[in-house]
């Protein structure tokens, strides 16, 4: 019984996670300027890689193993905004700006 | 299965063509770096690919696993990235120093500022 | 591709690519090392030189008939040599047959080292990392000679303003670094004394430990650097790691054994494996380290000059 | 001691390497620079000595026989090979520290030394290495340390000239490695001896021949065979003098015997000589190099340029000699070997002598020097007549036995097209004396002086022995025969 909720946790955490990677890959291109294409690569990066991590948590019972996702899970936490954060402030500070929907809001949507 | 298990050695003949090509045809002198470190990184591909033991684990002795990868390629290649990063640093050292000392670091430019010198 | 700056960072994922194929066929430690330098500081020597040299490229294109020549004679001749290979992942081909298996086999009872491209590299092919060593050394020794400046350079108190300045801006990222550069230190040192057991050694340790350093360099600015690592401190350190290395040698040599023969280094031969390796692996460790650091600095510090020249011409 | 001198021979100069970075003062460096040449001079000598007479020395790194370990391996080849680099390092070393005051800044003088010594040991290690993969290392120490020294010259297009010699040379360099990795996945080995008789079983198949292939390209990159030899000319002419000298006296030298140990003792004479029509490509592209060459070198300014291009044409008389596939044959390439890295070490060494004086090697510059560097330029005279082959110089026992091989061929146009050769090479020479001694110096200019003696002395030493060598042939030839019959020897 129990081993059921934890695979069925772990293959929904899986799924969850190749779903939101999927998406986000197609958001690196589809999205129309670099601030919102960042978004995309930005959930890659974090919800995506963390709930694929988690999923893999619950597959494993080695207590090293887990241990050893736990810190990878540590590190994309801290390092994936902070690279997100300093490309964008580097975009800003070359002088590119956001796209704002003030013209193609005539066309219907954006 | 017969002519396609060599396929792995005609991906690496394709990128070591385009490494070379980008050495021997671009100008620039970076991207003529960047097209060293194509052909040497798909030397290297050859050779893992050549240690590859088809069912075989990583080479490190653990419990339970009898075939092993071929370990020597490894190590050849350990030392080989280690001089293709050598070179590299100093190709990329020399093109700093000529474009301070031509202000340019394309080929033909530079050709041209010899040429008038001699 | 006109834009440098995109092909330094291809380049780079080029290198996470190959990778991670290195993975699927095997080889941990070569794939834990073309991730260092391929995608790591390969590129990031490009990204520092692309800031030199400019980012865009403007070539005159010929038609390059001769190198495309060149280009596909050699690859036709390689698929050519190519036919008569054996297939990939073939147990029986000959490269798999004649020496590696000694290694395979006997590695853990001479040595004592479950992971065998480690003791394939410190031990029975030791001289080879010896020369690798050398190698990566000798190009830390020319990228000193051609960069040191052979004058003092003017100007370190005006980036030192600039540095203050722009203390808000990097914010964010310099806490981030501050907490994660320890850590990093801390893998350095366990991917250093660990490669007897899983991937990683001493080439590995030494780049992830500069890299380190780098960042800290990267974030606080290169003067601030400089005063915490004394740059001729530094080369005399890179000089150390290599001795060490062939000190190791010369001690198994004045112990009555050949040269690198760690055998005779402790009374049970297996022991003195351990020792002999433990302490080469270290050599590398700080010759690399530190060779690294030497050639960031030098490249960095260069960036200021081109650009104060640049602006006189 | 004396069990550990194959390795000691490449570990002395590797050590003292980085300990130079210790010594801070550019003077120490060059001292102990000289003494540790010295020592491997010293130690080559006792290696030929003991091979000559007790054959080849095996050393196993590490306690690991081959083909597990790395094995050193010198045989009569090798140790004529150490030989001639040591003594010309040693003796080229002695005007160093004059000509590098002058030519490099002072605080980079210290990195000089280390690199050239690091150059030495890849030199070093190449020769006496029995293991494949050991000699690609120690090529990429030798190579980079080279590109490093090249680089280092005062000229900007020495940047340029050392940048073409990287691409090149590292092309060159996997070219060498695609052939080892062939090699080691035909046969299992990396261990010369062993591949030697592991080859012979798989070598009809393509891609033990592709291995050939790429191992000769790479080798003849190196070489700089003509066509491949654009990026010689102007790393030599660039580079500092004593760069110069030292690479034109063993770089060339080095891709030789690499070419010679891997077709002799790796591959097999009757492989190497028979699958492919190399003997005839080889014929041909040595003689055309020895043409166009020399012909350029005619035409050229630079008189370091102009040297450089005879370099070109001296390896393909190396070739020619080389793809006889006769003992005689290969024993006059051997001799050249040595007899070119006397004379050119001793060309270039005079001009880092007036290039210290008048601060340029341009042709036009050395107009009256016959009168004001009497010296220098006398050594100049006896190197070119050696060049030229003049019996009683070197050049002329090494022109002989070549000229012997041909003609013991039956090549006859061969012999007489190397005769033709000498003569584009006694117009070269011709040019430089008649500036130097016909013409008035530049009216204005204040007169240079004669060289220091830290220059005259080893220059001089160099133009004797090849006075010496050239009357006395027995050292040199007794040597070369012993090694190019027991490479015959091993590979009927």
């Amino acid at each position: 019984m129990m081993d059921m909720v934890i695979d069925i946790s772990s293959a929904l955490c899986l799924l969850l996670g190749s779903f939101l990677c999927l998406s986000g890959g197609v958001g690196i291109i589809r999205f129309p300027d670099f601030y919102t294409r960042m978004h995309g690569a930005g959930v890659t990066d974090t919800l995506a890689a963390s709930m694929i991590l988690i999923g893999l948590m619950l597959q494993n019972p080695d207590a090293i193993v887990i241990l050893k996702l736990v810190m990878i899970l540590l590190m994309t936490l801290f390092i994936s905004p902070t690279a997100s954060h300093a490309i964008a402030k580097a975009a800003i500070n070359s002088g590119l700006l956001p796209l704002l929907d003030n013209k193609e809001n005539k066309d219907g949507e954006s | 299965m017969m002519i396609l298990g060599l396929y792995n050695y005609w991906i690496v003949v394709v990128l070591m063509m385009i490494g070379l090509y980008i050495v021997i045809a671009h100008g620039n002198l970076v991207k003529k770096t960047v097209g060293l470190n194509i052909f040497q990184t798909s030397v290297f591909i050859f050779y893992i690919s050549l240690g590859k033991v088809d069912g075989g684990s990583a080479p490190i002795l653990a419990e339970g696993v009898n075939l092993y990868s071929n370990p020597l390629p490894h190590v050849l290649i350990l030392t080989a990235i280690v001089v293709s990063l050598a070179t590299t640093a100093l190709g990329l050292a020399i093109v700093v120093r000529i474009k301070e000392a031509y202000g340019s670091i394309e080929e033909e430019k530079i050709q041209m500022e010899d040429n008038k010198e001699c | 591709m006109k834009d440098l700056f995109a092909v330094a960072m291809l380049s780079g994922i080029y290198g996470l690519l190959s990778a991670s194929l290195f993975v699927t066929m095997d080889a941990v430690d070569v794939a834990f090392t073309e991730a260092s330098v391929g995608a790591g500081i390969s590129t990031l020597l490009m990204l520092t030189t692309v800031a030199m040299t400019g980012r865009s490229e403007n070539t005159v294109r010929h038609k390059p008939v001769l190198a495309l020549v060149v280009v596909f004679v050699t690859g036709a001749l390689l698929i050519y040599g190519t036919l008569d290979m054996p297939y990939f992942g073939d147990v029986q081909a000959a490269a798999n047959l004649h020496v590696a298996p000694r290694y395979i086999q006997d590695s853990f009872q001479e040595i004592g080292v479950d992971n065998i491209v480690t003791s394939v590299l410190a031990s029975y092919r030791a001289f080879d990392t010896f020369g690798e060593v050398v190698v990566i050394f000798t190009a830390g020794i020319g990228v000193l000679a051609l960069l040191t400046f052979t004058r003092r350079p003017k100007g370190d108190t005006e980036i030192n303003s600039l540095n203050d300045s722009m203390h808000e801006q990097y914010l964010i990222v310099r806490i981030v670094s501050k907490i994660l550069i320890p850590f990093i230190l801390l893998f350095a040192l366990y991917v250093q004394f660990h490669g007897d057991f899983g991937p990683g050694g001493g080439f590995q340790a030494g780049v992830i430990f500069a890299a380190a350093i780098i960042l800290y360099a990267m974030l606080f600015g290169m003067s601030v650097a400089r005063r915490v690592i004394n740059q001729s401190f530094v080369q005399l350190f890179a000089a150390v790691g290599v001795l060490t290395y062939g000190s190791v040698g010369v001690a198994s040599m004045l112990n009555g054994g050949n040269f690198l023969d760690y055998d005779v280094l402790s009374d049970d031969p297996v022991a003195g494996q351990h020792l002999g390796i433990l302490l080469i692996e270290l050599g590398v460790g700080i010759a690399v380290a530190t060779v690294v650091i030497i050639i960031f600095f030098n490249f960095a510090g260069r960036i200021g000059f081109s650009k104060r020249e640049g602006n006189k011409e | 001691m004396l069990a550990h001198l194959p390795v000691l021979q490449v570990l002395i100069p590797l050590m003292a390497a980085p300990l130079c970075l210790f010594l801070r003062r550019p003077y120490l460096a060059w001292i102990f620079t000289l003494i540790v040449s010295g020592l491997t001079f010293l130690i080559s000598i006792i290696l030929l000595q003991q091979v000559m007479t007790s054959g080849s020395i095996v050393y196993a790194m590490g306690g690991w026989e081959g083909p597990w370990g790395i094995e050193y391996r010198i045989d009569k080849l090798s140790a004529f090979l150490l030989l001639i680099i040591t003594a010309m390092s040693t003796v080229i070393l002695c005007a160093a520290h004059t000509s590098i005051r002058k030519e490099i800044p002072k605080n980079r003088q210290i990195y000089f030394y280390i690199l050239y010594l690091f150059s030495l040991t890849g030199m070093l290690g190449i020769v006496s290495t029995g293991d494949v993969f050991n000699v690609f290392v120690f090529l990429e120490i030798s190579s980079l340390s080279a590109y490093a020294l090249i680089a280092l010259g005062e000229d900007r297009r020495a940047l340029w000239a050392a940048y073409q010699y990287l691409i090149m040379g590292t092309i060159g360099a996997t070219f060498i490695l695609i052939g080892i990795g062939l090699m080691y996945q035909m046969t299992g080995t990396l261990n010369m001896d062993d591949l030697a008789r592991r080859l012979p079983e798989v070598a009809q198949t393509r891609t033990v021949f592709v291995a050939f292939v790429f191992f000769t390209v790479g080798v003849c990159l190196k070489l700089a065979l003509f066509p491949l030899h654009l990026w010689l000319p102007n790393a030599y002419a660039y580079a500092p003098s004593i760069v110069t000298a030292f690479l034109a006296a063993t770089a060339t030298k080095i891709a030789i015997y690499l070419l010679i140990r891997f077709t002799f003792s790796v591959f097999g004479l009757s492989f190497s000589f028979t699958t492919l029509p190399l003997q005839t490509l080889f014929v041909v592209l040595g003689l055309v190099g020895i043409f166009v060459a020399s012909t350029a070198a005619i035409y050229q300014k630079n008189v370091k340029h102009l040297f450089a291009y005879s370099s070109v044409a001296q390896v393909g008389y190396m070739i020619v000699g080389y793809s006889m596939g006769t003992t005689i044959g290969l024993m006059a390439t051997l001799l050249h070997l040595f007899n070119h890295a006397l004379m050119k070490s001793a060309l270039f060494l005079a001009l880092g002598a007036v290039m210290y004086r008048i601060g340029s090697v341009q042709l036009s510059g050395f107009q009256g020097l016959g009168r004001q560097m009497p010296f220098t330029m006398a050594a100049i005279v006896a190197g070119g007549l050696s060049l030229i082959g003049v019996p009683l110089t070197v050049g002329f026992v090494s022109k002989w036995y070549l000229v012997l091989a041909s003609v013991e061929n039956g090549w006859w146009p061969v012999a007489v097209l190397i005769l033709l050769g000498s003569l584009l090479t006694i117009i070269y020479i011709w040019r430089i004396v008649e500036v130097a001694y016909f013409k008035d110096p530049i009216v204005g200019s204040e007169p240079a002086k004669e060289a220091p003696l830290a220059f005259l002395i080893p220059i001089w030493l160099l133009v004797g022995a090849n006075f010496y060598f050239g009357v006395d042939t027995r050292l040199s030839i007794q040597v070369a025969q012993a090694a190019s019959q027991s490479l015959f020897g091993v590979s009927p």
